[in-house]
């Protein structure tokens, strides 16, 4: 299917026209993201709360529907404040590295097979490398800040980032050798072709994914660099206002991003679940039954609702947003090649939802990592598991092609070996506790 | 289309721009970045043929240079920190230990 | 064991030395029975090392297979020197031992009596403190003077001749605490110096004359002398001086007496028995020379005489039974230096062999005495210590009727053969008053020896009450000693019996190889009526002897006061021993002329030459020679070097130039060279480049 | 045209942020600069077509060796550094040198007669490039690969042994 935006290709100007339609794209992307990663911190909000028992945001429309505007016109409003001393044209520049080392991954991620920005050959080395642009956001902020805390937390987020980076490499390159491209629509396309989403066949390759990807965006339990308690907010203590949103935009986007890579790698893309199975098609109407429990949740909650006055303008927010999910359920049933249209975005999104939820789910269950431990579970643990699963993974190809044995019994094989090698790694004795030493002793 | 004319040109700035930088900055940090842009004027310039002739080996080659350049920054900057560990500083005229 | 004893010869001296050393070095650690058995056992065994080494002689043919040289290496390695003899001769002197008679009777002598004295002194020292360090100094004795016995060179007698003067210091001054000890100590020492003196110039001459030391090349050498040489003569009597010296004649007597402070078996074994006859031995090892000199033969007759009746007349009258036996061995060396004076060096040998067994019995029973006695060693204090003491008594007559001459004993044969050859060596008359004077000394003897005997050991006793009653006779250790030297003394002359009496005199036979024979027809031919009419007369003149002592000390005893108050002078100056030690003193010590002035004198000497100019001259010199030293060092070698280093320096100025250090200094000479290599290939390949 | 619109623009942005880097007194600028040096010859190599070489450019260089780069200056205390003066005493002579090799190398690159008039290779002719670069490096030049492995692992540990605080 063809993009959807080469419909305005003949009304430009030629010389324009390798600039606009990307533009387009990268607009809407954008904004989408922007709407998402406000309502990701609205959702997380809620969850952590539903999780600690507690209610989350209520107030600004209804069950604190509009808190992210809020959130976002209140950080726009504030006073932005440089530090004395501290290096204003990095201090400027290391937020706006991070968000635009996040956003410019989207450029190559396939949100469908045909929404995609550009569909480079080498797409997937492009995502990593430009999402390792990303350190420099927190290193250069937390240095130029001039402060201590930041510079700490910079400097552990880099070794932490540089560490787990090598885990996150090695992890791709076994679904590279499964796929045998680097463009991301030719890896979804080659799991639909073997008919299985990898994470299937290379269990292993998709967890190291995971938990690099919860180190790389310095989540729990990784989030040494922001570590709350130990420096006072990481390497963005000292910003404020704009700038400080701008670091929670680019993390956010950082987390939709690796989730995204994680669900092209290993999760089939935009395909939806058991794409080879037929008798499964009735799931393209999923969205309808989405939207419709989307209206069937609005008029419950609004029946709920006191009928004072005051509350007036927030039951008929309820009420439109149900109605608009309504009129969306109804356009679906009623006109199929829009559900078809919509397959792919919807699938992608439910999926890197589904991630982002477990990311939430990690911060508020698990607790925090000492750094030397989080250092020696990526060096001593992580990577070589990785190494081995590369290696086993090439062998279990080997068997495929060269002796025809079944694509996933050979390489379950060397899942097997790979997990072995795991077992005895885990023999490895506890790290001893850290001892204080003094500089120059 | 690009003549290949100008991307030798473009590589042979940045090569002189590198050239100075070691010549003339004291901070050995900059001249190890200097050293870079040296290496990637070279690597401009061997993409930039294998592109007019249309042959891989100038790409294979830029990629040993991008391998060398990883060992020497390496090997470079610990030195580097070696250096201002023992003497305190990391300016390259004030080591001189080696005159005659 | 080796095969033959003569080869195992260095063994009898080394034995005592290697006891010496251990003692010395670490005897203080070691329990008293095992020094005492080290040092008797180490004498012991050369003794019987000895024994073997007179069996072997005894089993050789006599004449020159019984001279037996045996060199161990070389001490002064051969010099070039100009004889009187004549040419150049090579001097060296070998570290080497000579076995012939002679020696074989000097060690037997020295080790059997030492070993016997040694026996003793672990009862008579027991008690005393410093008991490794005595038998130390004992065993380096028998070391030294087995060395001077078996010396095949004057030098190697001379090296032992030291020694064991230094080993008669350090024993004499063994109780060094006490002030006449060490006094006593340093008188032996000092007059000993004088006669060494004498006996030092006498080598000196022995080398320029001979070109050697060793006694065997010197009498080859002999045959080129006539009778009475001047040369001859002059050593014979320096050596004399030396032998005065150690053998304590006149006129350097006196240390002996006073030698007498120190423990008594040192002065049995050292100063009765075997240091004392060094000089006897030494005249009677260089025989050949002194029978070249008939002077000198003469000066030692007569100095021997002299002597002999002199130190017996201030034996008469002296109180401490010590001293009394002093003078004794005085006079007996006399008799011997007497007996060598008038050719007979066997008879004097034969003498030195005899007094060393009854003189160290006669000393070791008086050392018995004392050491019941707790001490007392004044004869007016004794008495009546027959019966207390009877083994010691008995012994002691023995040694007393030896020494006075009476047949059988011993000293009867030895004294009697001294005389007789005294009365017959020649016509000349002046002999046969050497020979009065010997007759009348053996008078004396007699009556001096039994003198002691009756106030020490009959009539009441004299003893102080609180001394009598732990009188108590002397263990064991001490009694058999004195046994053994008693029997020795008894029966040890037997084998000089003379051939008048049906004897063969096998010991003159013995020494013959050694002894030069002086030519017979010198001799005096006299009958065996005359021989036996001497010998009668000699046993008269010692039993009158006996009967006067008796009389005197037994039955008379106012006599001695009423002849000392008659003569009253002449008394005072015997018993003051003639004042010879004033004299000296007067003489040597505070004299003008010889002690202050002499003293004063070296002392100027010794600060003005010796230090001024030898050694404060030679630091003078040394310091110019090393300030010299150091201007050349300073200016030419240092200069040279560094002027080298300047050159390189001055030359290496552009290099250095060059070489900054700075790493970015290089790169900009190294672009330098790209740039110009460019201009270079620029213009070089104009045409070829630069298109229209 | 919309090619060589890039390349004026790509190469003005690399030459501008070169001599950045070697001007600025602060050495974490020189880093920034640096790194938009190498991220738009990142972008001309994509118009190179050497898309891998592109993607190895920005993972090895920006996200590898630049991010070493920054972690030695904050290890490196350099607030003494950024107040001295930042050039040495020879820098008028360098520079001089410096503009006449350029000088030089421009006018042979200008004047020279040569490879401009050689035909330019069709587009296609280095795709797919991925798979072309291993090719021909796991076949024709397997030796130097493995060679320059062993040089990294050299040094590595050489980097290793100098900075380790004995």
């Amino acid at each position: 299917m063809t993009n959807p935006f080469d419909i305005l290709a003949p009304y430009l100007p030629d010389v324009l026209e390798p600039f606009i339609l990307p533009l387009l794209q990268i607009g809407v992307v954008f904004l989408g993201l922007s709407l998402i990663v406000a309502y990701i911190v609205y959702a997380e909000r809620k969850i952590l709360a539903h999780i600690q028992v507690r209610l989350g945001p209520m107030r600004v429309g209804p069950h604190g529907l509009l808190q992210p505007i809020a959130d976002g016109l209140k950080l726009l409003l504030k006073e932005d404040i440089i530090p004395r001393g501290a290096d204003s044209f990095i201090f400027w520049l290391a937020p706006v590295i991070s968000v635009m080392a996040a956003f410019t991954g989207f450029a190559l991620i396939p949100f469908a097979d045909n929404f995609i920005v550009t569909d480079v050959n080498v797409g997937l080395l492009f995502v990593i490398g430009i999402s390792s642009l990303g350190i420099y956001g927190i290193i250069l902020g937390g240095w130029s800040s001039n402060s201590h805390y930041p510079l700490l937390g910079a400097l552990r987020s880099a070794a932490q980032l540089v560490s787990y980076e090598v885990a996150l490499g090695f992890a791709i390159v076994s679904a590279l050798l499964l796929s045998g491209t680097l463009s991301m629509s030719g890896i979804v396309k080659a799991q639909i072709t073997h008919g299985v989403w990898f994470v299937f066949v290379q269990p292993v390759a998709f967890f190291i994914l995971f938990v690099a990807a919860i180190a790389e965006t310095n989540r729990n339990p990784f989030d040494l660099p922001e570590a709350e308690s130990e420096l006072v907010a990481g390497f963005h203590t000292e910003y404020s206002g704009f700038r400080f949103s701008l670091y929670f935009l680019g993390e956010y986007a950082a987390m939709i991003l690796v989730s995204s890579i994680a669900v092209t790698l290993f999760l089939g893309g935009w395909t939806r679940p058991f794409q080879s199975v037929g008798w499964l098609d009735f799931l393209k109407y999923a969205p309808v039954a989405l939207f419709a429990f989307c209206t069937y949740w609005c008029v419950a909650h609004e029946r709920k609702m006191p009928r004072a006055p005051e509350w007036r303008w927030q039951r008929l927010m309820l009420l439109g947003l149900g109605g608009g999910a309504a009129v969306l359920a109804l356009v679906f049933v009623a006109v199929p090649p829009v559900v078809d249209a919509v397959q792919g975005v919807f699938w992608f999104l439910v999926k890197v939802c589904a991630f982002l939820y477990g990311f939430i789910w990690f911060r508020g269950t698990f607790p925090r990592y000492r750094f030397d431990q989080l250092m020696r579970l990526g060096w001593h643990y992580m990577i070589p598991v990785a190494i081995a699963n590369t290696i086993f993974c090439g062998v279990g190809l080997v068997l495929w092609r060269s002796l025809g044995w079944s694509f996933a019994g050979s390489l379950w094989i060397g899942t097997l070996l790979t997990l072995l090698v795991a077992l005895l790694l885990s023999g490895q004795t506890e790290a001893p506790e850290p001892t204080v030493t003094r500089r120059g002793s | 289309m690009v003549p290949t004319t100008h991307y030798l040109m473009l590589s042979a700035a940045l090569f002189t721009i590198g050239v100075v930088g070691v010549l003339t900055r004291r901070n050995v940090l900059i001249i190890l970045m200097s050293i870079e842009l040296i290496l990637n004027a070279v690597n401009l310039n061997l993409i930039a043929f294998s592109r007019q002739l249309s042959d891989v080996t100038g790409q294979i080659f830029a990629i040993f240079v991008i391998t060398v350049a990883a060992a020497e920054a390496a090997v470079g900057l610990g030195i580097l920190i070696a250096l201002f560990r023992t003497r305190e500083t990391v300016n390259a005229d004030e080591i001189d230990l080696l005159k005659g | 064991m080796p095969q033959s004893f003569l080869d195992a010869v260095w063994l009898v001296p080394l034995l005592p030395a290697a006891s010496a050393l251990l003692m010395l070095l670490i005897g203080r650690r070691l329990p008293k029975p095992v020094v005492s058995a080290l040092c008797c056992g180490s004498v012991g065994l050369a003794f019987l090392t000895s024994l073997g080494i007179f069996v072997e002689m005894l089993g050789r043919a006599p004449g020159p297979e019984r001279v037996f040289e045996k060199t161990f290496f070389t001490w002064i390695p051969s010099v070039p020197i100009l004889t009187e003899a004549g040419g150049w001769a090579q001097f060296e002197v070998n570290w080497g031992f000579l076995v012939d008679p002679l020696s074989t009777v000097m060690i037997l002598v020295v080790t059997g009596v030492g070993f016997l004295i040694h026996v003793y002194s672990i009862g008579y020292m027991a008690h005393e403190g410093g008991y490794y360090r005595y038998f130390g100094y004992l065993n380096l004795f028998m070391f030294m003077m087995l060395t001077l016995v078996l010396a095949n060179s004057f030098l190697m007698l001379f090296v032992g001749w030291e020694g064991v003067g230094l080993c008669s210091y350090l024993l004499i001054g063994f109780w060094f605490k006490k002030k006449s000890a060490s006094d006593a100590a340093n008188k032996a020492f000092i007059v000993n110096r004088v006669g060494d003196a004498g006996f030092l110039i006498g080598m000196f001459l022995i080398i320029t004359t001979f070109g050697t030391l060793n006694f065997t090349a010197v009498n080859a050498g002999l045959s080129n002398f006539s009778m009475g040489d001047p040369t001859i003569v002059a050593i014979t009597l320096l050596l004399f001086v030396g032998a005065t010296g150690k053998s304590a004649q006149i006129p350097l007597y006196v240390w002996l007496p006073d030698a007498m402070e120190g423990p008594t078996p040192v002065s049995a074994l050292i100063h009765a028995a075997t240091m004392v006859t060094a000089g006897v031995y030494m005249v009677s090892r260089a025989n050949g020379l002194y029978q070249l000199a008939p002077l000198s033969l003469e000066v030692v007759a007569t100095v021997g005489a002299v002597t002999a009746i002199y130190a017996a007349s201030m034996g008469l009258v002296q109180n401490d039974i010590k001293r009394v036996l002093a003078y004794s061995t005085i006079s007996q060396l006399g008799y011997m230096f007497l007996a060598c004076g008038v050719g007979a060096f066997a008879a004097g040998v034969f003498h030195l062999y005899t007094h060393a067994f009854f003189k160290a019995l006669l000393f070791l029973g008086s050392g018995a005495v004392i050491h019941a006695l707790s001490g007392e060693q004044d004869i007016r204090k004794m008495g009546g210590l027959w019966s207390k003491l009877p083994i010691t008594g008995k012994t002691f007559a023995t040694g007393a009727i030896a020494i006075a001459g009476i047949f059988p004993l011993a000293g009867f044969f030895s004294k009697d053969e001294i005389l007789w050859k005294t009365f017959s060596a020649e016509a000349d008359p002046f002999f046969k008053v050497l020979w009065a004077v010997g007759l009348i000394t053996a008078l004396m003897t007699a009556f001096y020896m039994f003198r002691l005997v009756f106030l020490t050991f009959f009539g009441q006793s004299r003893v102080p009450h609180d001394v009598e009653h732990h009188i108590h006779e002397a263990p064991r250790s001490m009694t058999v000693p004195l046994m053994a030297l008693a029997v020795g003394s008894a029966v040890g002359g037997w084998i000089g019996w003379p051939a008048a009496l049906g004897g063969g005199n096998w010991f003159e036979h013995w020494l013959e190889p050694v002894m030069r024979g002086r030519g017979e027809a010198a001799a005096v031919e006299h009958s065996h009526a005359t021989e036996y009419g001497l010998m009668v007369l000699s046993l008269a003149v010692a039993g009158a002897g006996i009967w006067l002592a008796y009389t005197f000390y037994l039955k008379r005893l106012e006599l001695p006061e009423r002849l000392a108050s008659r003569f009253a002078g002449l008394y005072k100056l015997v018993y003051n021993k003639y004042y010879v030690d004033e004299i000296y003193s007067r003489v040597f010590v505070e004299g003008p002329v010889l002690g202050k002035g002499m003293g004063t004198a070296f002392a100027a000497f010794d600060a003005h030459v010796v230090d001024g100019v030898g050694v404060d001259g030679s630091a003078w010199l040394t310091r110019l020679v090393s300030r010299l030293t150091i201007w050349w060092d300073t200016w030419i070698v240092d200069g040279s070097v560094n002027l080298l280093g300047w050159l390189v320096w001055v030359l290496n100025l552009p290099a250095r130039a060059l070489q900054t250090g700075l790493v970015q200094r290089y790169a900009l000479w190294m672009a330098a060279g790209v740039v110009l290599l460019m201009l270079y290939y620029v213009q070089r390949y104009w045409s070829l480049f630069f298109s229209s | 045209m919309f090619y060589l619109f890039n390349f004026y623009v790509l190469a003005a942005l690399t030459v501008i942020s070169a001599i950045f880097v070697i001007t600025r007194r602060n050495p974490v600028h020189s880093v920034i600069f640096l790194i938009i040096t190498l991220l738009s010859l990142a972008l001309l190599y994509v118009q190179l077509q050497a898309e891998f070489l592109a993607a190895v450019q920005i993972i090895l260089y920006i996200g590898g060796i630049m991010v070493l780069f920054l972690f030695v200056i904050m290890l490196v205390n350099l607030d003494v550094v950024a107040r001295q003066a930042p050039f040495n005493r020879q820098w008028h002579i360098a520079g001089l040198a410096a503009l006449v090799l350029l000088g030089e190398l421009v006018a042979a690159l200008y004047w020279g007669r040569g490879t401009p008039t050689l035909p330019l290779a069709p587009p296609t002719a280095l795709q797919p490039n991925t798979e072309l670069i291993g090719v021909t490096l796991f076949q024709n030049y397997l030796l130097p690969f493995e060679i320059a492995s062993v040089l990294l692992l050299v040094a590595m540990v050489g980097a290793v042994l100098m900075a380790k605080r004995r």
